[in-house]
């Protein structure tokens, strides 16, 4: 299937494909995270390092086989995402963003001290496994997954305490064990995205993961939708390919990426598509065409 | 046997005495009305239920269970369902989906259940809908099940969120000030309605209420409020009659 | 209703903001489309560096020297008679861009070779899928281990660390006398990391002593703390591994806690802004060793110099040197094999020999790894920068 | 050693701590992390550097540095934040004061490049010995100005008119309009208060350091947040506390562990304090409105 793609489309635009698909990965996490949850976090670089670093390391070190090492990825990032939510999670939302900033650079500093990940000089040699086949599979089982568990019982849970936790409480639902669940799944899927990451750059440093990539995966999830799959989707697919476009005002992405998050603020907080249904484009829809409903 | 025992709860904020030495008992399926004026500490006491605060003095018995100091969460399981003051709907969730989050405490399939849609919670799934639907029916929300709960009309909120807190099967019902910011002719039906309820569903209703007439109607016992003490408690009669409540509280505004 | 209006409003402008950002971009790609039937005409070269971020510093001169270059190949009349045309993107010093820039190069751009990156790391990953693309990769500047073994089209022009450390430590110990070391090693820069080793291994096989190690960051200003230490350690000179800017203000927090030590360090530390940052304090402090130095009396260098300030009225550094010797010598190599295919003219590159570039007499060895003669010893006197101290020989292994 | 190690910690320490009062009384009054704050304090070194490499007088520089990052804090609550207030949750709004943080700093970027600059030494420096111990005038000047502005500011907002409106904003932001205090009003003197002394702060460490760069804000900025949580957010002593004691904690981390781990130690204790004091060294416990 790779090679066949490899002969028939242009290596850069199945590269940029590549990289969509880890990112939707990632962004999907963080929006169940934030996006779902209501839980800011601004520290998913972190837990992209961690599944990036702990698959790496399982490949070359102990010649794993690429799923193990994906597997093995994921759930270093879990572990810590569980580990560090459960004290945290009770924190009150800006509090929380800030922990999660602290705690990733703190994984930040233990990589550049990290002998066997190579410290500042990072790691390079890491079997490139990743391919379009096995990242957009990945991806489709997971956005299959995630609106499976989001029209659950545990997941509309997840919706309740983003929108009122108090009244979440009074029905019933343990707030600090879902959210700490929430956590855990959405630092799994950065660990498995930055599994894919570093076997397809083949070399990881832990400056790749610093502040800025985990703003970047925010502004994913916040221009598309919080909380909503296409939503994120959309955000992945236009903050991943319009940079690429746009090399030549380079300069000014970021400046564009600031006003982007104010605007969004003041004008649509939840994002282009995050409070949009299929529901009501139908309704929408039925009003516009005269059709009724 | 009383369904929930209140004995000399206290609750302190930084010196500041919100609830005094209460004691209530309210006994299985009567409606208990709460009155007193601002700051008496009625909705403090809903959350001394609740669990949202733990007293500081006191203890708190459900069915006979301490109930004192368990987290929000678990007093829900155990049957005790409430409403806000302020309304607390989860805006961004269909209604439909408002009650089915309601129904959170009493369903069971977990995280793996809903991922992987094991037949066991699709099963609960389609039970909650049904239920949820259901209720809706009782207050002619049914219609309105796919609608976002914030783009509803006010009263229709309030019966929402009566309706979700009812999602739980509860055995105990807590209203705070259901009728504020509702007409002469929706308290009616507010009234009506609650009474219904408390006879097909068997339930017992506290209800923390302004409005005299509403309380006076569809209570059957009354307890009243002042700066976190109670200073009278009984019929609606008895209490309309109370010297020290017509002097502290109703004074000259009945 | 004014809100409602105000909402719509923003969500049409919203769109219309990203509808002109994807009209932008489709005028964008036409360039190369439109250019792809004329590849033939033109010799594409591609830039790897960044011209924004942290190491921006290391990718703006090199822009510059490899734009100087190209337009004298113009001049006189290109490679092979064809036009040579350099393109440009920012990589931002992150490896994610300069995977993503390497491939659009080499498959959208249609380049002939890739000049840079300046930094180890980067080249890296760069090397790794121009190699996998059959494309030649010519870096100027990256100094650590492990590129040129990547495989048998990745090239790099630089004086290698492992050649300069030991002949500087040499003269460290054995001109000098200094025989007490400190090491600084910058914990968050992947080139200090690498160097220290080697100057550490330099010191201890030449009967040095390190009496004292610490680490900074790169980016912090505070460096009070370390200095403190190091006054305490009572050293004859420090060994800093880092960058220019943390070497200015390590210098700086000396001079004002009162120490007076020489520091010795890489070719990280050529950089303009040392002097500029420094002041007094780097002034005959601040010792490094680079292949380049504005004051070699080569010919060539001197023209270069000549041009170069005429040019952008600024004295090039090592990195427009190096750029510049780096499309030299493509261009030397693509006319001796008369080819521009990188499988065809990269057999001519492994073979070269006393190359006289602008940034040193340059030799591949049988390995591909670039040997450069001598090591320039450079500091900073006065108003010049960089002043060169002394020359090394490199014995030629 | 030891001393003259506290005095670095001291010296660092006022830098933070004049960046984290900022923090602490916008969060004080309307509990927002106004993440833009490391980068007012940049642009206030900036600035500052104009003014002095202008000819400015190095307090003209000052002053004129504090009354630029007045108007940029109020430019920036008025654009950004005052839309937002009232209307969206506060995850909104940390995201738009993120959005502020990355436009400024790029935009300063885009102006001066990514280079650090020197300051120019503006204050001629000495150094003497006390004792055992090496002082520099400068760490001395930086030390009471510190303290200077700190005392000042307490004292403003403890007697004056606008202070006391301010604590009343912190109690309760209603129950102030309900008072007649123009809140929108306050807020915006509260941004420029702790605007000014960022770019105090700014100016400062430019000063002391010789150096100023773009993105000198955002570590910072994160340094003097935890430091404010440190001391106890909301409070003005806390803040400086908190300051002082973090730059003591991250030198003794350096000249005593390890410096490898420098940045790791600021995040670690904001950790810690929140998990176990969330209300900080001097804050007072907030309890859940319901």
């Amino acid at each position: 299937m790779d090679a066949f793609l490899n002969q028939t489309i242009d290596a850069y635009y199945l590269r940029i494909m590549i990289i969509i698909g880890i990112n939707i990965i990632l962004a999907l996490g963080l929006n169940l995270i934030t996006g779902v949850t209501g839980q800011l976090s601004m520290g998913h670089a972190g837990f992209m390092s961690l599944g990036a670093y702990a698959s790496a390391i399982l490949s070359i070190q102990l010649d794993a086989p690429f799923a193990l090492a994906l597997l093995g990825g994921a759930l270093v990032a879990a572990f810590f995402g569980f580990l560090i939510g459960i004290p945290t999670l009770r924190l009150e939302g800006d509090y929380l963003a800030m922990v999660t900033i602290g705690f990733a650079e703190i994984i930040r500093v233990f990589f550049l001290n990290f002998g066997p990940g190579g410290k500042a000089v990072g790691l390079s040699g890491i079997p490139q496994n990743t391919g379009f086949t096995v990242v957009w599979l990945l991806v489709l089982v997971v956005i299959i997954l995630n609106r499976q568990l989001l029209t659950s019982r545990v997941g509309r849970s997840f919706y309740a305490i983003r929108e009122n936790e108090i009244a979440a409480e009074s029905c019933g639902i343990n707030t600090t064990r879902v959210k700490v669940l929430a956590f855990t799944v959405g630092s799994l899927l950065g660990g498995l995205g930055g599994g894919l990451y570093s076997h397809y750059m083949y070399y990881i440093n832990p400056q790749d993961f610093g502040f800025m990539k985990s703003i970047e995966l925010l502004n994913m999830v916040v221009l598309g939708g919080m909380g909503s799959i296409p939503g994120t989707i959309i955000g992945v697919v236009l903050l991943t390919s319009l940079p690429e476009m746009l090399r030549i005002v380079d300069e000014y992405r970021l400046l564009f990426y600031g006003a982007l998050l104010v605007i969004l603020m003041i004008f649509r907080p939840n994002g282009l598509l995050g409070d949009v249904r299929i529901y009501d484009i139908k309704k929408w829809w039925g009003k516009k065409g005269g059709r009724g409903t | 046997m009383n369904i929930l025992e209140m004995t000399k709860i206290s609750e302190e904020f930084g010196g500041l005495r919100a609830v005094d030495n209460v004691s209530l008992s309210v006994l299985p399926r009567e409606i208990l009305g709460i009155i007193g004026p601002n700051g008496a500490g009625k909705t403090t006491l809903f959350n001394i239920i609740t669990g949202i605060y733990v007293p500081t003095e006191g203890q708190l018995l459900f069915k006979e269970r301490r109930i004192d100091g368990l987290a929000p969460h678990d007093i829900a399981r155990l049957g005790i369902a409430r409403t806000f003051q302020n309304i607390r709907l989860f805006g961004k969730l269909s209604v439909l989906d408002n009650v089915r989050v309601g129904r959170y405490g009493v369903t069971r399939s977990g995280f793996w259940s809903g991922l992987l849609r094991l037949p066991g919670g699709r099963r609960e799934e389609k039970e909650t809908e049904l239920r949820a639907i259901e209720l809706l029916e009782l207050v002619g929300l049914a219609d309105k099940r796919h609608e976002y709960a914030q783009y509803l009309a006010y009263g229709e909120q309030r019966r929402l969120e009566i309706v979700r807190a009812l999602a739980l099967d509860p055995s105990l019902l807590l209203l705070d000030e259901p009728g504020a910011g509702m007409n002469a002719g929706e308290k009616e039906e507010l009234m009506a309605f609650v009474r219904s309820i408390r006879d097909q569903l068997e339930l017992t209703i506290i209800l923390v209420e302004h409005d005299m007439n509403l309380v006076m109607n569809i209570c059957e016992r009354i307890a009243v409020l002042n700066y976190g003490r109670k200073i009278a408690e009984g019929t609606p009669a008895q209490v309309k009659n109370d010297e020290q409540v017509i002097q502290s509280y109703l004074g000259a505004g009945v | 209703m004014k809100g409602r209006f105000i909402k719509r409003t923003a969500l049409l402008l919203c769109m219309m903001m990203v509808f002109s950002l994807l009209g932008g971009c489709a005028s964008n790609q036409q360039t190369p489309q439109q250019g792809a039937p004329a590849a033939g005409d033109k010799i594409k070269l591609g830039f790897l560096g960044a011209l924004t971020g942290s190491v921006a510093n290391y990718g703006i001169p090199g822009q510059k020297g490899m734009q100087m270059a190209i337009d004298e190949l113009n001049a006189e009349g290109g490679i092979l008679g064809k036009q040579v045309e350099g393109i440009y993107y920012d990589n931002k010093g992150e490896s994610s861009e300069i995977a993503n820039i390497t491939t659009k190069y080499i498959t959208v751009d249609k380049v002939s070779a890739l000049i840079g990156d300046p930094t180890t790391g980067l080249t890296k990953v760069a090397a790794d899928i121009a190699q996998k693309n059959k494309m030649v990769i010519f870096s100027s500047g990256a100094t650590g281990a492990g590129v040129v073994e990547i495989g048998d089209y990745v090239f790099r022009n630089t004086l290698l660390d492992t050649v300069a450390a030991p002949v500087v430590v040499d003269w460290m110990i054995n001109d000098k006398g200094w025989q007490n070391l400190a090491v600084i090693t910058s914990n968050n820069n992947g080139y200090s990391t690498a160097l220290t080793p080697i100057f550490k291994q330099a010191i201890t096989e030449q009967g040095g002593t390190i009496i004292a190690e610490d680490t900074i960051n790169d980016g912090e200003t505070d460096f009070s703390a370390q200095v403190t230490k190091l006054k305490n350690a009572g050293a004859d000179a420090l060994v800093f591994t880092g960058y220019y800017t943390e070497a200015a203000l390590i210098m700086n927090e000396a001079q004002k806690k009162g120490l007076d030590i020489t520091m010795v360090g890489g070719d990280g530390l050529y950089g303009q802004d040392l002097a500029k940052l420094g002041g007094t304090a780097v002034e005959e402090k601040v010792v490094f060793y680079a292949g380049f130095s504005t004051d070699q009396p080569s010919p060539e260098t001197a023209k270069f110099l000549t041009d170069y300030r005429a040019k952008f009225n600024e004295d090039p550094d090592m990195f427009s040197a190096q750029y510049y010797d780096a499309v030299m010598i493509i261009a030397k190599a693509m006319t001796d094999a008369n080819s521009t295919d990188p499988s065809v003219y990269k057999a001519e590159l492994a073979k070269l020999t006393d190359y006289p570039g602008v940034s040193g007499v340059t030799t591949f060895r049988a390995d591909r790894e670039p040997t450069k003669s001598p090591v320039c010893l450079l500091t900073v006197k006065g108003e010049t920068f960089p002043a060169l101290l002394d020359k090394l020989p490199v014995e030629v292994k | 050693m030891f001393w003259e190690q506290l005095l670095n910690g001291l010296t660092l320490g006022s830098s933070y701590a004049l960046i984290a009062l900022g923090y602490t009384m916008v969060y004080g009054i309307i509990q927002l992390i106004n993440f833009a704050h490391g980068e007012v304090y940049m642009f206030g070194a900036f600035v500052g550097l104009f003014l002095v490499t202008a000819g400015a007088n190095i307090f003209v520089a000052l002053l004129g540095a504090m009354a630029f990052c007045m108007l940029l804090g109020m430019l920036i609550e008025r654009v950004a934040y005052r839309p937002l207030r009232g209307k969206s949750t506060r995850l909104s709004a940390l995201i738009s004061a993120i959005g502020v943080s990355i436009f400024l700093s790029t935009l300063m970027v885009l102006y001066r490049g990514p280079n650090t600059t020197r300051y120019p030494a503006v204050l001629g420096d000495s150094t003497f010995q006390l004792g055992s111990l090496q002082v520099s005038t400068l760490q001395i000047i930086i030390l009471v100005i510190a303290a200077l502005l700190m005392v000042v500011l307490e004292l403003a907002i403890k007697k004056t008119r606008v202070g006391k409106a301010m604590r009343a904003c912190s109690q309760d932001l209603e129950a102030s309009k309900l008072m007649g205090v123009n809140v929108n009003r306050i807020i915006s003197l509260t941004f420029a208060t702790g605007s000014a002394l960022a770019a105090a702060g700014g100016v400062m460490v430019g000063i002391y350091y010789n150096a100023v760069w773009p993105y000198m804000g955002t570590m910072a900025g994160l340094k003097a947040f935890a430091a404010a949580v440190l001391g106890g957010i909301g409070s003005v002593p806390g803040a400086m506390i908190g300051g002082l004691s973090l730059g003591v904690l991250e030198i003794m981390g350096i000249a005593y562990l390890s410096s490898s781990y420098k940045d790791a130690i600021a995040f670690a204790i904001l950790i810690l304090v929140l998990i176990i004091r969330p209300q900080g060294l001097l804050g007072q416990k907030l309890s859940k409105k319901v």
